[in-house]
């Protein structure tokens, strides 16, 4: 296809869910109740599934060259100037991007879909006015937003969608307005989503200042170039923290991503967020939206420094810890799926804070997949329990729903990372597993290199800088790094490898965006504290228990609720999806966009930082972490489940008791480790404080100035007697008015009506006039002796 | 020069020119004369009355004009041979101060007709009165000898009083006048005293040698400052007393509460622009007796004293205004203020000295006649007001945009206008002083006009509650019943300060053209008066 | 011996304005004030004489004005006089204290 | 007739006209008036279109370039000319558009003046009304600082009868305070006014009398002479020997140096009616008193003026002060910011709040403005316009509710988005603007004078501190508005509204345009506003940073 096909077509693709929103608006309440839900289906999202299936074809057709030329030459168009720096608006047309559309896609059509069958059975009717129509045109709006989000080639733009998408989340968390807590949670995720956005505006700024340009990849360039030159950012010395600004800046755009990705101390919203009708968490809250956290920070990579990254792997790591922890406990369904798409977040975010780029990315499109799936299926569950979402209620509801719990436990399986790590099987050179097995061990392995044998691979870079700047024409010890990749390889691994390895060290030669000095400044990247990665891999054993249990609790066992049982009943229209996915679960995600994802690094991220390919590649370290980690993170599903069904097997009862010995953790964890109870004295209570202080300065405060202000002047006219009045005023204008009336009263104080006083003080005061003039007018003269004298005859 | 030495006292003087000169005066004495003849012959009812003053006053009028037109080449100097040395003057000045005050007395006299005539038993009194101070007030514009200053003055005081009193059965009234009278009087004798030392120390009673010898004895000499500066100070008292500057400012609120509503229209306009154009013309004399050299370190001192003056009787004037319940004595202290305004222009020409500097006396000029408008038609209304309703009060005001909008209107024009804010005359007028004082380029001028400034915004408050009542209030009563000539006439007031807004160019230049003339007549008649007398005092 | 000079006539003069202002300032009767403002008036006049006097070559100037001055104060005194009365008429007393009608 | 005039004084004719119109027919006069004044000052478009090209004949190649010029003398003597001078560049013309637009549509919801609680004297109110019309577009024209200043007064007086007369229960109060503050301003902008011309006149006195004129040439391409003090606002700008002169340090006013101490007499003027803190107070009460209409021409018009006064005259005449005050105002900027959001969250009452956040808004202007830089002149210009669109559509939402509940108290409010869905949705659109959703016009604006602030940077270092408080503002907006919104439209349908009717068509008519202005301003900034104004902006800029670099 040609240069600019592939815009045309994702362009389309972005502004048809546009255009199904306005038609909503405009015709949303004529349509009526399953119509208007179609033509978001059609319009909304199928159009441009078709159109991403389209572009995703086209783009498997092209070669290595053929995609970087596109991407090198994708529209860029100019949309404002900002002063006198142009904003573009254009297309960020990589491997990455092509990905990413058609995995938003798919899953949202898939979600529009069931959200038919959901929205059928829910009213939508509040005070006898349905907002069935307004549902599916907040959809459309949030596919155009995402969509933009993705392709946007340009900060600014990215910053635009990233708020539209907020906007989406907004109203559609307060879908329920007319429910209090539905609009106290949809505020709490705007408001927190703003307070991450702040940081994203300060990293903007940063951005615009030093790096001059608010397009991604120029912004690249130009950072590379400042690094090797020391100009710019990296020339001034203002460190906050001891980050230098560089970092700022980095720590400032990932904040964006700690709102949007609900990280660690911004994550209080998310869980709320399930206030939303199910297919929304599915969607926003937990395949697409939050991603885009991970997905910016993928984006920005090139202008991130080591210390930036080393704070993004820190938050990642406390993030998928405390939130699994979190997850162990709860007993709603979807807040336990919450907690857990938190702590997988968390896994993205510690991995691209580790530099496993690709592995990051690969993980976000599966967990994509089997979360959008397990919460459709909690959907099916709460929507077949009548609107039951308490888990101890359930139970045994496989012989009612065997499609949802069949898929359910697929989504099980696939967050618990479960595969075969037995060297043997393979299928065509492939492990066996699910999609959370090889991302998951993918992210562990580089954090075990990163932790444990960084350095190694630091002093092997410098020799490798030597070898590579005679091996190969590119003299940049990036292109030599991934030389020196690709001799290992060749030295020690089986020849298949070899072209990938190969095609890795040609991607890295002609990589654009200046990567050489982006290696460089990796050459002081410090090693990954050994603690991160034993968190890492224990939340990894956590995991598989906590969905384990939430399976298990939902679908084994006996019936806890017998009307919920009898009720429990499952809609082809919804199960449908939840097959479609789960096969989306088992196999695109690995043998479609793995590649994809590791085609766009060498351009997106300048290798230097893909250390971590998959467990098949790569440099020798992570092979070797491979073989043993495998065994740890492969067995680690094992473990979980048995433990869980081993607590669950029969009833709550072993639960209750192991609550009880653990009184204490559970009480913490049940709580949350009371953030929001923090929060809201904090923040919300301390805000509102200070307003109520600013607003009784505002009434107040001026008013004690003209009190003063009048006080004095009553001192001035102490006789004049007027009393000051209080009532009525605020505000400095009363102020003068009463001021000037005291003055006044002084004025008028002389108008006694008693002509002798009026003479008494005329005279009084001409006399001190005359004595002033004598004094200051002129030198006092000897008076009128002297005028007698020289008068006299 | 003593009388003696003069042998032939008639010599070179064109009596006829000189009568004709003056005639304006003659004019306004023959009409209190047939005043005082009419009732014999046709009884004392006020329309026989009216129609001798209205005649007078038209005629005065005319001959007003006639002088200026011919003065307007060179000044005139009364029953004496060359430009000077004569008691009376006639000259741009006060030919056109006469004009003004004709269209004023027309105005005022419309107003009493409009009003009190019905009910006048005492119209032959009022009338002679009231042209006897209006004959006082143009005799002050038209002399530069002391003396005759000091007449000018009584006579024009002397009707003020018994004029302020003149309802026999009018407590206020009667209060009124008494202070009014013991005021002045004081005044008038303190003026008188400080006269006689000035008298004593150069010889002579015409401003243009006192001037002469400040200016080469200055205030550095030593010799006889102390007498000299008392001496000018107690005279300048007298002159503060018509222009109820402070501390000579304590009358002028009685006094015009007191009074009935056309009478203090007239001295809240005639007589303070009488004191100021007198100010004027001693000043002018004294800027034109004095060298360049000389003028900064003699006159800065008096600007300083007459600027500091101007700008806390402005001050005093609109900080007293404020919570005054009684309209009348309200509009007093916004005269007293607006005193003050015109006596800042006043500080502006003592200072510059430099002669041609004529923007001080071009503003006082405008500002006397729009000044004149705005208080005609601010007293008017409250006239009107006062005759349906028997109040001044300001809820008297109340609600009299719906009960009689075509007061209301004008009313505000004339408050807006007072309180100097565009589109409004007012505005010019503070505008053009603003400019003059601007134009001095020195500290004086800079703090004045920001005392200027500030005092617009310090009174804009107590105009504005009358402006409040009119328009906020809800007030039952019934419509005002207003004479329809009255009505008339305050909207033409309003008018034509909408108009001198907007066309405020002819005004301007005209006003210019007097003060120039002024200037250049003062400079040439003292310099070639005083020489003999420099001579010999020097010696 | 003593003689007489400028300077005695200058500060009987000072005198008298005192004792007019004070006259007029303590006062209370409307009648009593007009006699102080005589007495200011009066002071003017022996200033005018004297400083004729004692003039070398002398002069008139200021003998003239003593007469225009004393007639001042005699227009004056009538006026006042018939002020007072009207006074007298609507408050029954010449005390200027009880004239308070008009203040503030 | 040339257009300007013909755009300033058809509201006051029409005024005039409404005075003898039977009563019936006052409002369709009204109406039509300004309807017609929108349409004659759109005829002024077609000479700002051009894009880039076309820039350079458009806006000129220094600060000064003006369009559609009038001037006549008006007041002349020797050494003193006060003209009758109009004309605009890109200053001028977006905010007459926005006159004229905002004026018609609260004109148009003027239309219920009948159902008013005070509906006497019709007549009146729309003859002030159109007055203030008439006073407002003239400020945006005027170049001459005499007629400049008379047009600032003029609209005093009107719109204090308009709040007096018409206004809420506290009403006369009001409208002193909006009196006796705008006063208070203009009264210094006069001190300015006087000694500006001067001192341009002593400038000129020194180099000889007679000098160049910056930016007028005769037909024959000479630059006119300029002899004496002038009140030209553009010759002022643009004159080397008075900058030069304004600028020196020789230069004393009552001891202290000529260029600040000006700059700070003009600016408290227009800081006054910006409004920033401090002298904010008179906003709120004003605000509220004010009937729906003139809260709308106060929020969208009036308040311009002020950030229209720095653009015009503070800087280009006073570069220096500008480089004096700089972190003074920048502070002023922020804090207003933040203080006037941080009331806008403490306020029960719905029209304060809106009123609050005004101050807020505006103080985005000040901070944009007093760093100087591109981004941030574009930025407040932006900021201005999007304000003037966004505040009137939320006082008007405000209206609209208050006539039906006849009440503004925010917590007895909820669900009227199930009430009243279409009002829900303006509303929706119109509070976001505000909020400074992306996508709509107030995000625009917050943008560029954020990356302008910072921006500054490599000149004050004091920037990026003021930056990133003023990015903690967008929290707090978000904050205020969301729990607003919440408050008032979201949560479950009260009992005592449900019977309210959804918006008229009217209403409908008269938020569209603007909800409609609203998404075209954050999606198109370029072709909405920023090309009718950078060019001259970036000139005007351009311009003060030369002066004051040639005088460091």
């Amino acid at each position: 296809m040609g240069q600019y096909t592939y815009e045309i077509l994702l362009a389309c693709g972005v502004l048809s869910p546009l255009v199904s929103f306005w038609l909503l608006v405009f015709a949303g309440p004529k349509l009526g109740k399953p119509a208007a839900g179609w033509v978001a289906v059609v319009l909304g999202m199928g159009v441009p599934l078709v159109l991403a299936t389209i572009v995703l074809i086209g783009w498997l057709g092209e070669t290595e060259g053929g995609r970087a030329a596109l991407t090198a030459g994708a529209y860029r168009g100019t949309w404002a100037y900002i002063g006198t720096i142009p904003v573009t608006v254009g297309v960020k047309l990589d491997s990455l991007t092509v990905a990413m559309f058609f995995m938003v896609t798919l899953i949202a059509f898939l979600i529009f879909v069931f959200s038919i069958g959901y929205m059928k059975g829910h009213s939508d009717e509040v005070a006898g006015k349905s907002k069935y129509h307004r549902f599916f045109a907040y959809l459309s709006l949030f596919g155009f937003s995402m969509l933009g989000l993705v392709l946007s080639s340009s900060l600014l733009f990215l910053f635009i969608f990233w708020e539209l998408v907020g906007l989406c989340s907004y109203l559609l968390i307060g879908y329920y307005f007319d429910k209090g807590f539905a609009s106290a949670a949809a505020m709490k995720a705007f408001i927190t989503n703003r307070v991450g956005d702040f940081g994203f505006l300060i990293g903007l700024m940063l951005v615009f200042m030093h790096l001059g340009t608010l397009d991604l990849d120029e912004a690249a360039t130009v950072f590379a170039q400042q690094y090797a030159a020391g100009t710019g950012i990296f020339a001034s010395h203002f460190t906050l923290f001891g980050w230098s600004l560089a970092t700022i800046m980095g720590v400032g755009l990932f904040c964006g991503a700690m709102g949007k990705s609900a990280q660690f101390p911004l994550h209080v919203w998310l869980p709320d967020a399930m206030a939303g009708p199910t297919p929304v968490s599915a969607l926003i809250h937990a395949a697409t939206m939050v991603a885009a956290g991970v997905y910016l920070v993928a984006r920005v990579y090139r202008l991130m420094t080591p210390e930036a990254l080393a704070f993004v792997a820190l938050i990642g790591c406390l993030t998928l810890t405390l939130m699994a922890l979190i997850a162990i406990v709860q007993v709603d369904i979807k807040k336990c799926l919450a907690y857990s798409t938190l702590s997988q977040l968390g896994y993205m975010i510690f991995a691209m804070g580790c530099g496993a780029w690709i592995a990051a990315l690969f993980h976000l499109i599966t967990h994509a997949f089997f979360k959008a799936m397990l919460f459709l299926c909690s959907g099916q569950v709460i929507e077949g329990c009548h609107h039951e979402q308490d888990m101890r209620k359930m139970g045994g509801l496989m012989k009612k729903m065997p499609v949802t719990g069949i898929t359910f436990l697929v989504g099980v399986l696939a967050i618990a990372g479960t595969g075969i790590p037995i060297p043997g099987a393979e299928i065509a050179g492939r492990k066996i597993g699910l999609g959370g097995f090889f991302s998951k061990d993918e992210i562990l392995a580089v954090a075990y290199v990163r932790a444990f044998e960084w350095d190694d691979i630091s002093k092997h870079e410098e020799h490798g800088e030597a070898h590579g700047a005679g091996h190969t024409a590119a003299p940049e010890p990036e292109g030599s790094r991934a030389m020196l990749v690709a001799d290992r390889t060749q030295a020690e691994h089986h020849d298949e490898h070899q072209p990938a390895a190969a095609a890795h060290g040609a991607q890295s030669t002609h990589d654009s965006h200046g990567g050489a000095d982006r290696a460089a400044i990796f050459k002081d990247m410090k090693k990954l504290p050994s603690w991160m990665f034993y968190l890492a891999i224990f939340t990894a054993y956590v995991t598989p228990f906590y969905m384990m249990r939430c399976w298990w609790m939902t679908f084994m066992g006996k019936p806890r609720d017998q009307h919920v049982y009898d009720h429990a009943h499952e809609t082809p229209l919804m199960y449908v999806p939840l097959v479609v996915l789960a096969i989306g679960t088992f196999v695109s995600s690995y043998f479609l966009f793995r590649p994809l994802i590791e085609d766009a690094s060498h351009s997106a991220t300048s290798a230097a930082m893909v250390l971590a390919t998959d467990g098949e590649l790569g440099t020798e370290a992570i092979h070797a972490a491979h073989g043993w980690l495998r065994w740890y993170v492969g067995g680690a599903f094992l473990v979980g489940f048995i433990v869980a069904i081993a607590i669950y097997r029969n009833g709550l009862g072993l639960a209750e008791q192991l609550k009880k010995v653990f009184l204490p953790i559970h009480t913490i964890l049940w709580n949350k480790y009371y953030f929001d109870e923090v929060y809201d004295v904090v923040w919300v209570k301390g805000c509102v404080l200070v307003a109520h202080i600013a607003r009784f300065f505002d009434t107040y405060f001026i008013d004690l100035l003209v009190n003063l202000s009048a006080a004095v002047t009553e001192r001035i006219a102490a006789f004049s007697g007027l009393v000051i009045d209080n009532h009525g005023i605020d505000g400095i204008v009363n102020g003068i008015a009463k001021t000037s009336i005291d003055i006044g009263g002084v004025a008028r104080a002389p108008q006694t009506g008693r002509i002798r006083n009026y003479v008494l003080f005329a005279t009084a005061v001409a006399t001190v006039v005359v004595v002033c003039v004598l004094a200051f007018g002129m030198d006092s003269g000897s008076g009128a002796a002297t005028v007698a004298s020289s008068v006299a005859p | 020069m003593s009388f003696l030495a003069q042998t032939d006292p008639w010599a070179g003087i064109d009596v006829g020119e000189q009568l004709f000169a003056f005639s304006p005066m003659i004019a306004l004495i023959c009409t209190m004369l047939a005043v005082v003849t009419c009732p014999l012959l046709f009884g004392r009812g006020p329309r026989p009355i009216a129609i001798v003053v209205a005649v007078g006053v038209i005629v005065t009028f005319y001959l007003a004009m006639r002088v200026a037109g011919v003065v307007s080449t060179g000044a005139i100097s009364g029953l004496s041979p060359g430009g000077a040395g004569g008691m009376l003057i006639a000259d741009p000045l006060s030919a056109g101060f006469q004009i003004i005050l004709m269209v004023f007395l027309a105005g005022i006299f419309w107003l009493w007709w409009m009003g009190s005539a019905a009910t006048e038993r005492n119209a032959p009194e009022f009338f002679i009165l009231l042209l006897g101070s209006a004959l006082g007030m143009a005799l002050m514009v038209s002399t530069l000898n002391l003396l005759l200053i000091v007449v000018a003055i009584e006579t024009a005081s002397l009707p003020s009083y018994a004029i302020v009193g003149f309802d026999k059965r009018d407590k206020a009234g009667a209060e009124a006048a008494l202070k009014y009278m013991v005021f002045g009087s004081v005044s008038a004798a303190v003026m008188l005293y400080g006269i006689s030392l000035l008298y004593g120390l150069v010889g002579s009673l015409n401003v243009a040698d006192l001037a002469q010898y400040v200016a080469t004895m200055g205030f550095h000499t030593g010799e006889s400052s102390v007498l000299l500066s008392v001496g000018l100070l107690a005279f300048f008292a007298g002159i503060a007393f018509k222009v109820s500057a402070v501390p000579f400012h304590f009358w002028c609120p009685d006094a015009f509460e007191g009074a009935k509503v056309e009478v203090t229209t007239w001295l809240s306009v005639a007589s303070k622009a009488a004191g100021l154009i007198l100010l004027a013309r001693v000043a002018l004399t004294f800027c034109a007796a004095v060298e360049a050299p000389l003028n900064m370190q003699f006159l800065e001192p008096v600007a300083w004293v007459i600027g500091i003056v101007a700008a806390v009787t402005c001050t005093i004037g609109n900080f007293s205004a404020y919570k005054q319940e009684s309209v009348k004595r309200l509009l007093a202290y916004s005269s007293i203020a607006h005193a003050g305004y015109m006596m800042m222009a006043a500080a502006v020409f003592v200072y510059a000295g430099s002669p041609g500097y004529t923007a001080g006396l071009t503003a006082l000029l405008v500002y006397i006649i729009i000044y004149m408008f705005m208080n005609l038609g601010a007293f008017g209304i409250t006239a009107l007001v006062v005759w349906d309703g028997g109040s001044d009060k300001l809820d008297a005001f109340n609600g009299l945009m719906r009960r009689a909008p075509w007061l209301a209107i004008p009313m505000i024009i004339c408050l807006m206008s007072l309180v100097g804010l565009p589109p409004f005359a007012g505005f010019i007028g503070k505008w053009w002083i603003l400019v003059a004082l601007g134009g001095l380029d020195s500290t004086l001028g800079w703090f004045l006009v920001i005392a200027a400034v500030a005092n617009t915004l310090i009174s804009l408050y107590f105009y504005l509650r009358i402006v409040v009542r009119m328009v906020f209030a809800e007030d039952q009563r019934a419509a005002v019943r207003a004479p329809v000539g009255g009505i008339a006439l305050v909207n033409l007031c309003a008018l034509a300060l909408l108009l001198l807004f907007v066309f405020a160019q002819p005004l301007k230049t005209s006003a210019e053209q007097l003060s120039r003339g002024m200037y250049q007549a003062v400079a040439s008649n003292t310099s070639d008066s005083s020489s003999a007398r420099v001579a010999d005092s020097g010696s | 011996m003593l003689s007489i000079g400028l300077t005695h006539y200058l500060v009987v003069a000072a005198v008298l304005l005192c004792t007019g202002l004070f006259t007029i300032m303590t006062k209370r009767n409307a009648i009593g004030i007009l006699i102080g403002v005589e007495l200011l008036l009066n002071a003017a006049n022996v200033n005018l004489v004297a400083f004729d006097r004692f003039r070398e070559g002398g002069l008139f100037d200021g003998q003239i004005m003593a007469l225009f001055i004393i007639v001042l104060a005699a227009a004056e005194a009538a006026i006042a006089v018939g002020i007072c009365i009207n006074v007298y008429k609507n408050l029954a007393t010449v005390d200027v204290d009880s004239a308070r009608q008009l203040q503030g | 007739m040339d257009l300007l005039t013909l755009i300033v004084f058809l509201p006051a004719l029409g005024g005039l006209l409404c005075l003898f119109v039977p009563r019936a027919q006052v409002r369709v006069v009204a109406v039509l008036a300004s309807l017609a004044t929108l349409l004659v000052s759109l005829l002024l478009f077609p000479t700002f279109l051009g894009g880039a090209e076309a820039a350079e004949s458009i806006f000129g190649t220094s600060y000064g370039k003006l369009q559609h010029v009038i001037r006549l003398p008006w007041i002349t003597g020797e050494g003193f000319e006060i003209e009758y001078f109009l004309g605009i560049d890109g200053l001028g013309f977006p905010l007459i558009i926005l006159t004229t637009l905002v004026s018609f549509l609260s004109c148009l919801a003027s239309w219920n003046f009948d159902t008013w609680k005070i509906n006497k004297g019709i007549r009146g109110y729309f003859f002030l009304f159109l007055l203030l019309e008439t006073g407002m577009l003239g400020v945006f024209v005027s170049l001459d600082f005499f007629l400049f200043y008379i047009f600032w007064e003029v609209m005093l007086l009107p719109m204090y009868f308009l709040i007096g007369v018409w206004g809420g229960p506290r009403k006369e109060y009001a409208a002193i305070k909006f009196f006796l503050f705008t006063l208070a301003g203009s009264v210094l902008m006069l001190v300015a006014l006087v000694a500006m011309y001067f001192y341009g006149g002593a400038a000129i006195e020194a180099a000889g009398g007679s000098v160049p004129s910056g930016y007028r040439v005769t037909d024959s391409g000479a630059p006119v002479a300029i002899t004496h003090g002038t009140f030209d606002l553009i010759e002022l700008a643009t004159n080397d020997v008075i900058q030069k002169y304004f600028s020196a340090k020789a230069t004393l006013f009552l001891g202290m140096r000529f260029a600040p101490i000006m700059f700070m007499f003009l600016f408290i003027g227009f800081a006054i009616k910006l409004p920033s803190v401090p002298f904010h107070t008179w906003l709120p009460d004003a605000h509220v008193e004010a009937p729906t209409p003139i809260s709308m021409i106060l929020a969208g018009v009036l308040l311009k003026m002020g950030g229209y006064g720095f653009l015009r005259l503070c800087y280009p005449i006073f570069p220096l002060g500008g480089e004096y005050w700089a972190f003074l105002l920048a502070t002023v900027g922020v804090v207003s910011i933040l203080y006037g959001a941080l009331c806008a969250m403490a306020q029960t009452d719905f029209k304060k709040l809106v009123a609050y956040s005004s101050v807020s808004h505006m103080g985005y202007v000040l901070l944009g403005i007093a760093v100087m830089t591109p981004a941030g002149f574009q930025g407040a210009m932006f900021q201005m316009i999007a304000h003037g669109i966004s505040s009137p559509m939320c006082f008007f939402l405000v209206g609209v509710i208050y006539d039906r509940a006849h009440h503004r108290e925010i917590n007895r409010f909820g669900g009227l988005w199930l009430t009243m869905p279409k009002y829900g949705t303006m509303a929706t659109i119109g509070f976001f603007a505000s909020l400074g959703l992306p996508g709509l016009c107030g995000f625009i604006g917050e943008v560029w004078v954020l990356l302008g602030t910072f921006d500054a940077g490599s000149k004050y270092t004091w920037a990026y501190p003021m930056a990133i408080l003023a990015a903690a503002g967008v929290i707090l907006t978000a904050g205020y508005i969301l729990w607003l919104i919440r408050r008032v439209y979201l949560g479950n349908e009260r009992e005592e509204y449900r019977g309210f009717p959804d918006a008229s068509g009217r209403e409908i008519f008269i938020l569209v345009p603007m909800a409609i202005l609203c998404i075209a301003l954050g999606v198109l900034p370029m072709q909405t506003v920023f090309n009718f104004t950078n060019g001259t902006l970036d000139l005007l800029l351009a311009g003060v940073t030369d002066t004051i670099n040639a005088m460091i």
